[in-house]
């Protein structure tokens, strides 16, 4: 797919989207800093184009697998705002009522097959609604988001080597953002490029990719996805981006060098789209036309949420079994 | 009825669930070609297909990861870790993931999976493919729990399982495989969370699962006999959901209980037992609660060792006796 | 003295057995050069520097395989796990590696090496960051297990699993790490399976752990002063090796049992508590004994809604004063 | 090293070590069969040059980690053969006096830091017993054994991430026996050499040899351990063999195709290296003499093994914890 591909209808989605993940994802870290959001939280401020070039390139059938770094993935796939800022907030009008929190989003009616806070575990289970997929014949493909720290654990090795076998309609994305937590994820891992270096070890082509560019996360994104679909199997993909904040919420990231952040801040993908949608002939009142939407989406969301009340104490009862009960007993 | 061996009815089950449910699939080590390491899953692949019945690498992370996944979206996948005691390489995706998500999920999701498992000891197998871990999932909110002690229960509570909305562990007793009973033909489903009264007897009540229920048998007829004193045995079966209605009924009749355990003395499913009893019907026990359990220790592999640990038929009599004197 | 938080106190103690002892390292996730995610080791790098003090990749497995391959070949590493919760990602080297081999091998080998892990709730971290897992270790054979409750002990308890010659599962209550408290310097060692006696009363034995000690202590303050109750609360503090001896006197005493478990409800420490008294101090008991638990549930995340689960000092109380009644 | 730096009397020693591996397990094979072996036992008949070659390279105070099928890689660190068929068979006299039986042979005075049954577990345990020597200076070497199965666990990608980025003296070595028990290798590995092909996933040379050729398996053991004293690092090494009999002690092994084992069994370690001698001038006698020393201590073994009593009770209540109680209370 060339850049030629991409209609202008769709590049200026993948603005739309990548605001609306920065915008939101700073609202976040607002209403945490007024003491709002009661939990952890871990922002995605910087990635935006990972979440977003893959959310375009999906259908609507399609499953998302993300992490506790999983606010962007959730929101591109079309969950509600006021949703997942009631969720943080642990409110009545979160996605899951409070009962999941920010590390856990989860809207099975939007694919987003929910996010995971143990690293590696969802990679697996990722495998698993591609092999469903497969099994029922749906066309469905499951995309697996996950950080560069998260391929030196076992959970990766074995999903890795499962979907190959099975040849399952499953993308395995990983989101280098050069840090696991606080540790440069160089001094942890044997290869230069944790995902990309280790594709061979599952016969697959490695894929390295600038994760900041979202149309070039959109192309193989798509790619990858009509491979799968095709039934040509899983593919992995490494998308290089960076943090622009900290890990969750308490962390100002001060272990990375003054000059790195800024180099990769002044890589920011909105910056560069947008950048790109105007040389290209889209005017600025467009995008700011856009901005301002979304802005004001956001602000009608956190109003939802800030007004919505806590969770019935009753549910902290309920769907512990299907049976809708707590009730381990006859 | 035919004459099934419990390790005849796992496959009668599985395949009777098939027949009937085209979302149901099986995957797991050497399950399909080899027809599983203990004999359990012989035909299957030849009946079901390849598409169905899937051999699997060494991934029990993967093998259950791909199993919630299937589960979360619309299959009803049966897995098989070969020894309980490997559920400590994937333990994060039972006790973390499927155990949690529906919670978490504010009920978006449904987790309809059974995860079946060779338990127990009594093999010579040694202390890594000999533990009795049924506890280990009793303690995880959000699972349920079952370990059959015959063949006609490993029938019918395993299509039971196969149907449930919920994740089962489904606990199969090694020593058990080759014993034989006679077991309903088709449809023959055996509900969840009921024990069974084996035998009834007002001095006390003996609750036991797995491979202590015919050792709590063979106890209570010689406590019969040669003590005069008679037993209930009520075979669990069930840990989650737990029967307490049937095992207070029997206890407030006896006012004594005793529980036979395979597992390692603490924390066990007796404790839990004994701890609901000694809060709930206090008033009604005539004596102490008595816990007969392997010792606190790893099993050890010699045959004379290991069977000097396990609990059998004295060791419980033994229980009882000290217990009504 | 000084006064140290909780949190303090861990890094005190690591620092303290690193001086004397050449044979202890230290290895894990963000510990070495970030002083850890809940800032418990901070300053370590600096004094012992790398080749003692190791951050590691995210991987469980190896850290705790590695701890174990030191501690068998002359090393007493100290191996932290995050959050207790991702025990399930590394159960297999604690629970069939690590606690048996010494077993398995007819005392061939020895493992002196402690896990630190962050257990617990209270922190809105939801179902995968909250568990009270110490249960989990409990139910293994050839463990030790430890939870301090206060800042003197996690120094005192930490510096004496250190040098113990067994594997000590050391769980830090995540909620508590900011309490502070009055700690020896220098050499301060609190032996391993001694229960501390917070408060003395005859009426009932109360008995907690970790967070729910504060709790306990509240409670029984409020027993008091309104109900006129009085309460001997006991910090556990270790389960494994269980001071009977002090629990039972104090049991024999009061002649009723209240455990407060913060862990879910089946099968916990209570249950094995409620179960040995209900079994060998059943005559002298007045009353039920009851166990405090949060519910069988995985913990939400809603501040409101965890609150609600957790046991504080009114659901104590409201137990006790029914028990007494 | 080239072939004529092998000296002859090392050549004679890896031909008695794989006969004494060859005869003791025929004999272990005998026992069951007698029903004189109670638990499970898992041969390695055909795969001697492995373990021999191994076994001759390693200094006194090297660390063994073997699995399951570790009796080869236990006899040839010099373990008493009584011992080990007295541990088979649940006697006083066995390594383990009976509390570990045939899955966990373990002499820690002979380097044998245990036998491990649970897929993958004794690979970051190696590594840790590595890291140690790396620690303590001491020169220490870590060799660790596993099948090819094995490779597709997770433990297996964590502990070669880890021993490589610490830099750390331990050998992993993958016998390729071409089966996971009753699968065939290749239908559950996304590649052909489960081993060598994931070596570049660590930054690792590939290294894949004939496991059959017993000098080749000593020249490359001797390699890597020099590698790995000099503070050069881990090695990852697969060689190709294959078992004679079924996976354990009731598998006929019929899974196989005739031909292969066939073709397998012409290959036999023993008689390769045997005629490789006479070649080079060994004469027979010398040889034939090696066998009957060999045979005449497994008969030897036997009866001492068969002559020790069932364990004490007793011991089954010890070594729980140090104190060399079961008491968990006080
Ligand atoms: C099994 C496990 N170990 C450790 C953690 C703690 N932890 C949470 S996020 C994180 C770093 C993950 O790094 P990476 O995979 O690069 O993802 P990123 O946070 O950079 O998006 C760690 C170590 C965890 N959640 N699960
Ligand atoms: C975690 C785990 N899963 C499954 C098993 C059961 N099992 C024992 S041996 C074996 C096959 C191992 O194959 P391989 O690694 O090739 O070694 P080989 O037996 O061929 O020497 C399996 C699946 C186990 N012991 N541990
Ligand atoms: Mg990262
Ligand atoms: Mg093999």
């Amino acid at each position: 797919m060339t850049d030629q591909q991409i209609n202008s209808e769709t590049r200026l989605r993948l603005y739309r989207l990548m605001r609306e993940c920065r915008e939101l994802e700073q609202r976040a870290y607002d209403l945490f800093m007024q003491n709002l959001v009661k939990g952890t939280s871990h922002l995605g401020l910087g990635q935006e184009a990972v979440a977003a070039g893959f959310g375009a390139a999906m259908n609507a059938d399609d499953y998302t697998f993300c992490t506790y770094r999983g606010h962007n993935h959730t929101l591109v796939r079309g969950v509600a705002m006021d949703a997942i800022l009631g969720e943080l907030m642990g409110r009545e009008c979160g996605l899951m009522r409070g009962k999941g929190g920010s590390m856990h989003l989860t809207s099975v009616e939007h694919g987003v097959m929910g996010s995971y806070a143990i690293i590696g575990a969802h990679l697996p289970v990722a495998a698993g609604a591609a092999w469903s997929a497969q099994y029922r014949g749906t066309q469905q493909v499951a995309v697996c988001f996950f950080g560069d720290g998260t391929t030196n654990i076992g959970a990766f090795h074995e999903a890795l080597n499962f979907a190959v076998i099975w040849n399952l309609p499953v993308i395995f994305v990983c989101e280098n953002n050069k840090y696991m937590e606080y540790t440069p994820i160089e001094a942890v891992t044997a290869v230069a490029n944790p995902a990309a270096d280790r594709a061979s070890a599952y016969s697959l082509d490695p894929i390295l990719i600038d994760g900041n560019d979202v149309e070039l996360v959109y192309r193989t994104a798509s790619e990858a996805i009509a491979r799968a679909r095709a039934g040509k199997g899983p593919s992995l993909i490494e998308a290089q981006t960076y943090r622009h904040g900290g890990h969750s919420r308490a962390d100002p990231g001060k272990y990375r060098p003054d000059e790195e952040v800024a180099a990769w801040k002044a890589r920011d993908p909105l910056d560069a789209h947008r950048a790109k949608l105007v040389e290209a002939g889209v005017d600025e009142e467009t995008i700011d036309l856009i901005d301002a939407q979304v802005m004001s989406a956001i602000d009608e969301a956190t109003e939802t949420a800030k007004a919505s009340p806590p969770p019935p104490r009753e549910i902290a009862y309920i769907d512990v079994w299907a049976d809708g009960g707590v009730e381990w007993r006859c | 009825m035919a004459l099934l061996s419990y390790r005849e009815a796992v496959a009668a089950a599985i395949a009777h669930e098939m027949r009937r449910d085209e979302s149901v699939v099986f995957l797991g080590e050497d399950i399909a070609a080899a027809g599983g390491v203990f004999k359990t899953t012989g035909g299957l692949l030849e009946e079901f297909g390849e598409k169905r019945v899937r051999d699997t690498p060494i991934s029990e992370q993967a093998i259950l990861g791909a199993a919630m996944g299937a589960a979360m979206t619309g299959l009803r996948p049966i897995a098989e870790i070969m020894f309980s005691d490997f559920f400590a390489v994937c333990w994060d995706i039972i006790a973390n993931q499927v155990a949690k998500s529906r919670y978490m999920t504010d009920g978006q999701f449904a987790f309809p999976m059974v995860v079946r498992s060779a338990n127990g000891a009594g093999s010579r197998f040694g202390a890594q493919h000999s533990q009795s871990l049924e506890n280990w999932a009793m303690m995880v909110p959000g699972l349920k729990v079952v370990a059959p002690s015959c063949a006609a229960d490993v029938k019918g509570m395993l299509c039971a399982a196969i149907r449930d909305p919920d994740p089962v562990l489904f606990f199969e007793q090694k020593s058990l495989y080759g014993t034989k009973q006679e077991v309903p033909d088709g449809e023959h489903v055996v509900p969840l969370g009921k024990a069974a009264v084996l035998r009834e007897g007002g001095d006390v009540t003996i609750a036991a699962l797995a491979a202590m229920v015919p050792r709590a048998m063979a106890a209570a007829e010689q406590l019969a006999s040669e003590h005069g004193v008679q037993a209930t045995v009520i075979d669990v079966r069930s840990l989650v959901p737990l029967d307490t209605t049937t095992i207070f009924e029997s206890v407030s009749a006896t006012g004594r209980l005793v529980t036979v355990e395979e597992n390692p003395r603490l924390c066990g499913w007796g404790a839990e037992l004994s701890s609901l009893v000694a809060e709930e019907l206090f008033w009604d026990l005539e004596g102490p609660i008595v816990r007969v359990t392997t010792p606190h220790i790893p099993l050890p592999a010699a045959d004379n060792l290991e069977d000097e640990v396990l609990p059998g038929p004295a060791r419980i009599v033994e229980a009882v006796t000290k217990l009504v004197d």
